[in-house]
C-alpha cells in the first residue's frame, strides 16, 4: 500500500499540466471559470485540441484511438483538466457509445463510426428516457417495427441533453412488446436529420436549454443501424450504464468547486471579518473537505481495483451517490457563501459578449443558478434512490 | 395558551386563499414577473382594497392589524400563491418603519401605502454587510440645512419600482456600531441617486443603488438622526416573521404537491408512494414542516415581547425555516426526479422562492449565531 | 392565537411548584438528578405523595379520580415535575391499563381495579411484546384456551419493563389461531404469583436491570379477567397505543435535559474556556434548543387539538418520531460534553449509599450510560420506523 | 499510488484474524474484561509471540514494522475481535514514546514490551485538558538532582496495570504552551504516587493518577526536559491511527452483523432487509464505511508526511471515523431493534467501544477544529 503517487505518475501530472497550459484556449478557459454558457463550437474546439494530442477517447484502447492510461493517469488528467477550466468532454460519442460499439458493434459500425466519433464529425445524443418511465428504464415505449430492411420507429424520448446539438442518436426501443418488460429491447443509431424527428427545447427550472425531448414519427432507421442483436438492448444498455466511468464520483468538479468555494469564503465578508474565519462557516467547509478527501481516495481504490479486474457494479452505485451528495454540498455552500448576491438573476450575463459590470462580486452571478442545476446530479443516470436499491440488492442477497 | 385563530383572521385568511385561487395560477404569476415591474400593480391595488396590505401594519397607525398572527396569516397566503407583489418590501419593511420611526408627517404616507397608491422600498443592505443589522458604512453628512449621502445599497427588494426609498446611513460611529444610524425617506431619485434594476432568482426584483452626494432636505429623516437601530431592528423582526409565514405556505404547497405526485405517478407498476424510501422521507418533510410552523407560531406570538425574547425566538424561527426550507426544496425536487427540473412545472419556481429566502434578512447560520447571543442576554 | 400562558395557567404552574417544593422528598429528587438507581420504594413513595394530593392520575376522568385538567395543565405538570427532579410516575397501571379499563372493563373490573391502583396496591406491568414479534404486534404468539371458567396460558413475553416489581399483568393472548393475526387476540389480566409464571431479568447494553423475560407455563386466569370481549384484544390495544399521552414527544424531559446539558457546558473547559463557548459546541446546542422550543409548541398545539376532538393518531406518530430524535441528540451531546469521562464505568457508583468520590466532576458518571440507555427511546413503543409507516399510510392513502 | 496489502502485511492480517476467531470468542471477551486486570496476560503473550505488538513498534526500534500500514492492519483486527488488551496503550503509545524521545538506556525496555512482559501507560490527560495535547499543569521542578511531581492525570488508558507510566508534566511555560513539556518513565510507584483503577463503559480498563510530592530520578526524564511535545504530538498521531483502525475493524462487525439479521429475521411475515427504508440506511451506512476506510488508509498512508500536512490527514480522519462511527453504532442497534439493547448480544459490545473510541485522542470536533488550523498551516 503507498498512498502516494508515484515518480511517474507525478512526471504524467506535469506533461498534463505542460499540454493544458500550452494547448486550452485562454478564452475558453475562462468561459468555464466565469460560468458562460458553452456552445457547440467551444465543445468541437477543446475535442479537436484533445484529439490533436491523442487524449480524447481516454477509455478506449490503443488500437482504437485510446490513451492506455491507468485509473491513476485518468484521474490525473481528469483533475488537472477540470482545475486548468477545460470545458467537460461531452461523453455521449466517446465515453457511452464508444465503448458500446468496441464491445458489441459490427466491424462495418466501428469502422465507420468511431473515427467519426475521435473527428467530431458526429455529435452523438442518448434516446434512454422517456416521459413516464423515470428511472424505470426498462418500461419505455418507443417502438421499432421492422419493415423490409429499415425499422419505423415511434415514441417520444425525453431529457435528450445537448441534443439540440446532435447529428445522431444512440436510442432505446421495444422490438417486441410480447415479452418481459426488459427483454425485447433493441439498441439502434438514428440519424438526427431523418425525416419524422422533432427536437423540442426543455427549459429547465433555472431557466436555461440544456435538454430537450425528442419526438419520432415513423423514422425510417437502416437495419443495418442496429447494434449487436435484435432484442438485446438492454445488455449493451446496462454495460453501457456499469462501464468503468472516471468521473462517475464527480471527484474532479468537486475539487475543483471545493477551491472556488474557499476562495469565495476568504473574499467574503461576515461581520466584519473574512467569512473563512467563521466558525460554524469553517466547519461546513472543513466537514465536506473530509469528506471530499475520503471520496477521492475512494475513487482511486474502486478505479484501481476496477482496472485488476474486480467488477465496479456495487463500488459505481456507491461513488455516485456519495460523489453527487459532495458535489451538491459544496454547490449548497457556494450559494450561501455569497448571502444576499445569490439573489441577482440576469441570463444575459452568461452570454458571450456581455459587459455590462457584474452585480454583486464577479464571482457571485453564477452560483445560485449552479446551486439548481445540479440538483439533476441526484436524479439522472440512475437517481440515487435507484442506486440504493441496486447496492442494496447485491448485499442482502434476498 | 390558545392556538386557534380568530373569527376575524379566519376570514382574512379565506379572503386571501381565494383571491390567490382565483387570480393568481402560475402562468399569470409567471407573467407579472416578467413584466416591466416585476409584479402586477392592478393585484397589488385588489390586495389593497381587500385589506390585506392593511393586515401587515399596526391599526394605531391606520393599519388594519399588524400584529404577529397577521402578518402570519397573510403572509403563508402570500407565500401558497407564490405571490410577486411587494407585500415584504413595502408594506412590512417600508410602512413599517414609518411606523416605528417617522416623523407624523411621514407617517402620513402610511395611508398611501396601504392603499396601494405608493410604494417604498428599505435600501439597508450594503456589498459588505451580508446580513449584519448595524454594518453600515453608506455616510449622511449634514450641509446647509440638509444632508449629504454617500454610499451603496445592494438587493435592494423591489427597489427598482419603490416611489420612495427609505435609506440607511452612517451620521455616527463606526461601521458595525448600532450607534450613530438614521434613516431617510427619500423620493423621487435626486441627483447623485442612481438605480439598477435586475431580476431576482425566485422571480422577483431588486436593485443595486448607488449614492454620490446626493442631497436631501432635513425632513427626509425619519425621527432624531443617529437613533434609528432599535427601529431598524423591530422592523427587520417582522420582516423574519413574514418571511418564516411565507415559506411555511410555500413549503405546504411543496408537501402537498409531492404527496400527489407519489399517489399519482407509477414506477415498476406501482404509485412511487408505495416505496418505504420515499415514504419514510416525505413523513420526516411533514413533521419538520410542523416544527417550522411552531416555531413560527412562539415567532409571531412573541412579537411584542421584551428585545431579548423577541429576537431570540424569531432567530429560532429563522434558523429552523432556513434548515427546513433547505429540506423541503430538495427533498421535494428529489421526490419528484426530472420534471421538478423543468421551468414548466410549479414546483421547481415554489422550491427556489424558498431557498432565496434563506438569503433575505439572514440565513440559518446567521440566525443560528444570532440565537447563541440572545440566549446569553435572556 | 396567544402564544403565552394565561393567568390561569401561571397561577397553576405556581401552586404545582409550591406543592413540588413542599411536598416531593428531597433525598428522592436527589437520587434522580445524581442518576441512582430506583427502587420500587422510590416509585411508591412517590405516587403515594400524588395520590395524597389527588394528583396520581391525571388522565383520568374527575369521577374516577382523576384531575380534568386541560392539556396545557398537564404539560405544566409534567415540566414542573420533571425539572423539580421527581421520579416519572410508573405509567403502566395510571396511564395504561387505567384508560382501558375505564373505558372498556366491567364495573366490577372498575371498582376492583382502579382504586388498587390509584393506592398502589397493585403494580402493573405491560404483557405486549414476544421474542419474535418486535415491531409486528400482532404476530403474537402467547395461547389462551378457554377450561371452564378459566382460560389456560401458555407462551412468553419479553421486554417487560419494571416486571420484577410487579404485581399483576396486562397481557395480550391469541384466543383463536384460525383468524387473521390481528383477530383473535384478548385482552387478560394476569396475577404475578400465578403458578407457572416465572420472570427472568434482562440485562441491558448498559449493564442494568430494568426489562424482564415473562415465561407462562399452563397458567390458570380466571374468566372474569378477560377485559371487554374474547378476541377484541387488539382494539383495546391500539386504543391504548393511541391514547393521549402528554409524555409521548418526552418535552419535559428534554426540557430537563437540555438545561443539564447547558450546565454541564458551563463548567467543562475547551482549550482553558468553557465549552459552552466552543462556537460548534454551542451550535449544537442551539440547534436542539431550536428543534425543542418547536417540540414544546408543537406538543401543545397537538394536545390542544386533541382535546378540542381531533383524533391524535398522525399527530403522535410524528411526535413520537421527532420528540425521541431530539431527546437522543441530548443525550449524545451530553455524553460528549464530558470528554474522557465519558469512559469510567463504575455499577455501584448508582447505588443509594456509595459514598466514594466520583471518577471526574461529579455529573459525568451517569451521562454515557444514558446515552446508551436512551437508544430504546426509538425502538419501543412502535419503533420510529413503524410510526412513519403509519403516518405514510394515513398522508399516502395508497 | 497502490493499494494492495504486502504478501507479508497480508500474513500479518490473517495470523491475527485467526487467532482472534479461534481464541476470542465475545463471552471470553467479557471474561477477560471482568479479570481483575482487564484483560488476558496469557493471550498477550500470544499476541507477542505472533508478532502483533511487534508490528506496531518502528523496525528501527526493535519492531517489526510500525509502518502506517502495519497499524492499520493489526488494530482492524484488534477491533473485529473486540481485544481488551493494551494495544493502544503499551504498544502504541507507550513504546512509540520510548522509541520517539528515549535515552538508549530507556529504549532497551522497548523489547520487553515488544515481548510482551513489560506493560507501559500513558499519563498525560488532566482533569481539565479534554483532548487538548499541550494542556498540561502537571509541574515537574528538579529538586537534589532528581524530580519532583505534583498533578494528577485522569482516564490513564490501562493506567492500573501498567509496570510503568510515561508521565507527562510541565518543567516550563504556562498550561497551553507546547514548549516545557517533559515525559518522565515512572516505575514501581513511588511514594507520592497514587493510581484509582476502573472499568470503563467498552470493557477496558483505566486509572486515575495522582501525584503528590513524588520524586523521581534525573534518569527517568525522556529525552531533554521541555521539548517533549513533537514527541507527544507524533505518538498521539500514532495512536489517533490506531484508534481509527480499530473502529474500522469494529464497523464491518456491526455492519456484518446488522446485514445478517436484516437477511434473516422476519417481521410482517417478510424478511426485515425486504423493507426499502431499512434497505436504504444500510446502503448508506456501508458506504459511509467506505468512506471511513479511504480516509484512514490515507492517514495511514501520510504517517510520516511533513508536519502539517500528516497532522491534517489524521485529523480528518479521527472526525470522518468519529461521525461514522456515530451513524454506524446508532443505526447498527436501530435496524436490530430491542436484541441490541442487551447485554448478551455481542453488537451492542462493538457499539459501546466504537462510541468510546470517539472520546480517546480527540472527538470529531476536537479533530474538526484541528484540521481546519492545520489546513491553514499547510
Amino acid at each position: 500500500m503507498d498512498m502516494n503517487f508515484s515518480a511517474e505518475e507525478s512526471a504524467f501530472r506535469e506533461s498534463v499540466r505542460a499540454f493544458l497550459k500550452e494547448d486550452l484556449p485562454h478564452a475558453l478557459a475562462a468561459k468555464v471559470r466565469d460560468g458562460k454558457r458553452l456552445d457547440k463550437r467551444d465543445y468541437l474546439t477543446w475535442h479537436a485540441v484533445l484529439n490533436a494530442r491523442g487524449w480524447l477517447a481516454w477509455h478506449w484502447p490503443v488500437e482504437h484511438g485510446g490513451t492506455g492510461w491507468t485509473p491513476v493517469q485518468k484521474h490525473i488528467f481528469d483533475e488537472e483538466c477540470i482545475a486548468a477550466g477545460a470545458p467537460r468532454i461531452v461523453p455521449f460519442g466517446l465515453n457511452m457509445l464508444g465503448p458500446v460499439l468496441i464491445k458489441f458493434g459490427t466491424e462495418a459500425q466501428k469502422r465507420t463510426y468511431l473515427p467519426r466519433i475521435l473527428n467530431d464529425q458526429d455529435w452523438w445524443c442518448q434516446g434512454y428516457s422517456e416521459p413516464g418511465a423515470g428511472s424505470d428504464l426498462a418500461s419505455l415505449k418507443t417502438r421499432a417495427v421492422r419493415d423490409g430492411d429499415h425499422y419505423i420507429v415511434n415514441g417520444q424520448k425525453t431529457w435528450t441533453t445537448l441534443g439540440h446539438f446532435a447529428d445522431k442518436m444512440f436510442c432505446l426501443v421495444k422490438t417486441d412488446t410480447q415479452v418481459k418488460p426488459q427483454e425485447g429491447i433493441s439498441f439502434l443509431l438514428i440519424d438526427m436529420d431523418s425525416p419524422g424527428i422533432t427536437v423540442r427545447p426543455i427549459v429547465t427550472l433555472e431557466g436555461e436549454h440544456e435538454i430537450n425531448e425528442v419526438f419520432l414519427e415513423d423514422v425510417r432507421v437502416p437495419a443495418a443501424n442496429l447494434v449487436g442483436e435484435e432484442n438485446k438492448g438492454w445488455t449493451y444498455a446496462k454495460y453501457l450504464l456499469t462501464h468503468e466511468r472516471t468521473g462517475i464520483a464527480g471527484v474532479a468538479f468537486s475539487l475543483q468547486s471545493l477551491d472556488h468555494l474557499k476562495q469565495v469564503a476568504r473574499d467574503q465578508k461576515s461581520d466584519g471579518r473574512p467569512l473563512a474565519e467563521n466558525p460554524l462557516f469553517a466547519a461546513r467547509v472543513a466537514q465536506v473537505e473530509i469528506d471530499l478527501m475520503a471520496m477521492a481516495t475512494l475513487n482511486l481504490r474502486t478505479l484501481c481495483a476496477a482496472a485488476a479486474g474486480t467488477a465496479p457494479g456495487l463500488e459505481s452505485s456507491m461513488l455516485k451517490i456519495k460523489g453527487t451528495m459532495i458535489r451538491q454540498e459544496i454547490t449548497d455552500l457556494l450559494r450561501r457563501a455569497i448571502g444576499p448576491y445569490a439573489l441577482p438573476f440576469v441570463p444575459e450575463a452568461f452570454d458571450e459578449g456581455y459587459n455590462e459590470a457584474p452585480i454583486g462580486p464577479d464571482y457571485a452571478m453564477p452560483l445560485a443558478r449552479q446551486y439548481f442545476n445540479m440538483r439533476k446530479l441526484s436524479i439522472y443516470g440512475g437517481s440515487n434512490e435507484i442506486q440504493r436499491n441496486i447496492v442494496a440488492k447485491q448485499m442482502l442477497r434476498l | 395558551m390558545d392556538f386557534e385563530l380568530s373569527e376575524e383572521r379566519r376570514i382574512l385568511r379565506d379572503t386571501a386563499a381565494r383571491l390567490f385561487r382565483e387570480r393568481y395560477p402560475i402562468q399569470a404569476r409567471h407573467d407579472f414577473a416578467a413584466s416591466d415591474d416585476g409584479f402586477s400593480r392592478a393585484l397589488w391595488t385588489d390586495f389593497a382594497d381587500l385589506g390585506l396590505i392593511g393586515a401587515l401594519v399596526p391599526a394605531e397607525m391606520g393599519g388594519l392589524g399588524g400584529a404577529g398572527v397577521d402578518i402570519m396569516v397573510v403572509m403563508e397566503e402570500v407565500g401558497r400563491g407564490l405571490a410577486v407583489e411587494p407585500f415584504l418590501a413595502s408594506a412590512v419593511l417600508g410602512a413599517g418603519l414609518l411606523a416605528e420611526a417617522g416623523t407624523a408627517a411621514q407617517q402620513a404616507q402610511i395611508a398611501e401605502v396601504i392603499a396601494g397608491t405608493r410604494l417604498l422600498a428599505f435600501a439597508h443592505g450594503e456589498p459588505d454587510s451580508r446580513y449584519a443589522l448595524s454594518e453600515v458604512r453608506t455616510r449622511a453628512r449634514e450641509d446647509a440645512g440638509g444632508w449629504i449621502l454617500d454610499g451603496r445599497k445592494s438587493v435592494v427588494l423591489n427597489g427598482d419600482t419603490a416611489d420612495a426609498l427609505i435609506v440607511s446611513a452612517r451620521t455616527g460611529g463606526d461601521a458595525a456600531d448600532p450607534d450613530g444610524l438614521s434613516l431617510f425617506l427619500v423620493a423621487g431619485d435626486p441627483e447623485g441617486v442612481t438605480r439598477r434594476g435586475y431580476g431576482t432568482v425566485d422571480g422577483g426584483r431588486a436593485a443595486e443603488i448607488d449614492l454620490v452626494g446626493a442631497r436631501v432636505s432635513a425632513e427626509t429623516c425619519l425621527g432624531t438622526a443617529g437613533t434609528a437601530y432599535p427601529a431598524i431592528e423591530r422592523v427587520i423582526g417582522r420582516g423574519v416573521l413574514a418571511l418564516c409565514a411565507e415559506a411555511l405556505g410555500i413549503m405546504e404547497v411543496c408537501r402537498d404537491t409531492t404527496l400527489d405526485y407519489l399517489r399519482t405517478r407509477t414506477q415498476f407498476g406501482v404509485p412511487l408512494g408505495k416505496f418505504q424510501a420515499l415514504q419514510h422521507r416525505m413523513v420526516d418533510m411533514c413533521l419538520e414542516i410542523e416544527q417550522a410552523r411552531s416555531a413560527t407560531m412562539l415567532a409571531a406570538g412573541k412579537l411584542d415581547a421584551p428585545r431579548a425574547e423577541r429576537e431570540r425566538t424569531l432567530s429560532a424561527a429563522k434558523n429552523l425555516i432556513g434548515r427546513v426550507g433547505r429540506l423541503v426544496a430538495e427533498d421535494s425536487i428529489q421526490l419528484h426526479g426530472g420534471i421538478a427540473m423543468t421551468w414548466d412545472y410549479a414546483l421547481p419556481h415554489y422550491a427556489k422562492r424558498l431557498t432565496m429566502i434563506d438569503h433575505q434578512l439572514g440565513d440559518a447560520d446567521h440566525h443560528l449565531e444570532r440565537f447563541i447571543a440572545f440566549s446569553k442576554a435572556a
